[in-house]
């Protein structure tokens, strides 16, 4: 599995990576920075990790999709630091020999990432800044 | 006994590593909660607030010793 | 939207145009040639589009998309000729603010593609060669 | 009426394009598969086998005229 943390996300690397003989479909989620969030015009983000914790986080849930599916191979990369809207954050990529699996990995895999993998997103508007979940 | 510090949880405290002293006498994930509560009551307005013990998440029961690397967890929100 | 038959699949191209500040969500699919069906090894594929049909029922399923999910951009790239395993041979792409609607389109684009879409892929073996599907 | 051929239909005739006789009295898609299954029998035996008049599906009870722009479209496999 390819499963890091870096400052820039490349697909192509990604897809590079999944791509296999054995395989006969890839399924690639993009997260994306959007310039608006819940009615405000969205300037930037920032992305901080626990780098150590948030690798060993990604790496269980890897382990828990490969459990369930059928999969040949499987890439988790999140970038880090400060992204301007339209800019990649994320990609999630799952290739397995049938489109089901790929398809159902890939949603399970954003899914567990947004639940348990430490990584905080720092909202920037026009006149203020907020930790993106920290408040009720 | 240190704790690692981590988005708003270092804003907070204006730290991204706190010592927590050993006269505290916290020896529980319970009891630094309770204890990092009392000092940086802002804490506590957070919609959740986990603790990390070697990158796993650990229960409110679970022991801390000082050798261990252990985190506070405020809500995640990468993705 | 991007639709289109080409010799050679370009994932970037397809990315390029569906970012957009707008989207939160990218989610891609990509066929490739897998070097095994159904227990025999392929050792290449030979595909065949009805170039303008193949266009127009596209844009039919694009627009139903379109009609059922909140999507920002989509793309539909399909290659044509002779391809080794591990090549991709068709790309489908769907942006979206949130990754629900990105998901469902893009796994409903695939689905009807290979419904409706007139293209045909021949498979040949060591030994011989079939288009599949073709017999019941 | 010419009829364009793909796939394993071209295979089957050996031709890309087949021109359908005027004293064939063809004027509707289930008359064209129906002359086109006498002609080439091996047709008969496809898991299915549709008519694309102008790059659209058309239902067998469609009427056809020569300037349209008529297919066989035999079991699709893209993707």
């Amino acid at each position: 599995m390819l499963i890091k943390i870096v400052e820039h996300i490349d697909l192509n690397e990604a897809y590079a990576y999944l791509q296999s003989p054995e395989a006969g479909a890839v399924n690639l989620f993009v997260g994306t920075v959007r310039n608006h969030s819940k009615g405000k015009d969205v300037v930037r983000l920032d992305f901080e990790a626990y780098d150590a914790m948030a690798i060993r986080q990604m790496e269980h849930i890897a382990n828990e999709a490969f459990d369930k599916w059928p999969l040949v191979k499987l890439a988790i990369v999140h970038a880090v630091g400060a992204k301007d809207p339209g800019t990649p954050v994320v990609v999630i990529g799952v290739s397995s020999a049938h489109r089901d699996a790929s398809f159902e990995a890939c949603r399970f895999l954003i899914d567990e990432l947004k639940k348990t993998v430490p990584i905080w997103k720092k909202e920037f508007y026009e006149d203020n800044s907020v930790w993106v979940n920290a408040h009720p | 006994m240190k704790v690692l510090l981590f988005g708003i949880t270092r804003e907070i405290t204006g730290q991204s590593r706190i010592n927590v002293p050993e006269h505290a006498g916290i020896n529980t994930v319970k009891a630094l909660k309770g204890w990092l509560g009392q000092q940086y009551p802002a804490l506590r307005s957070l919609s959740s607030l986990a603790v990390a013990v070697d990158s796993e998440y650990a229960q409110d029961e679970d022991t801390l010793t000082p050798e261990q690397e252990i985190a506070l967890i405020p809500p995640v929100s990468g993705g």
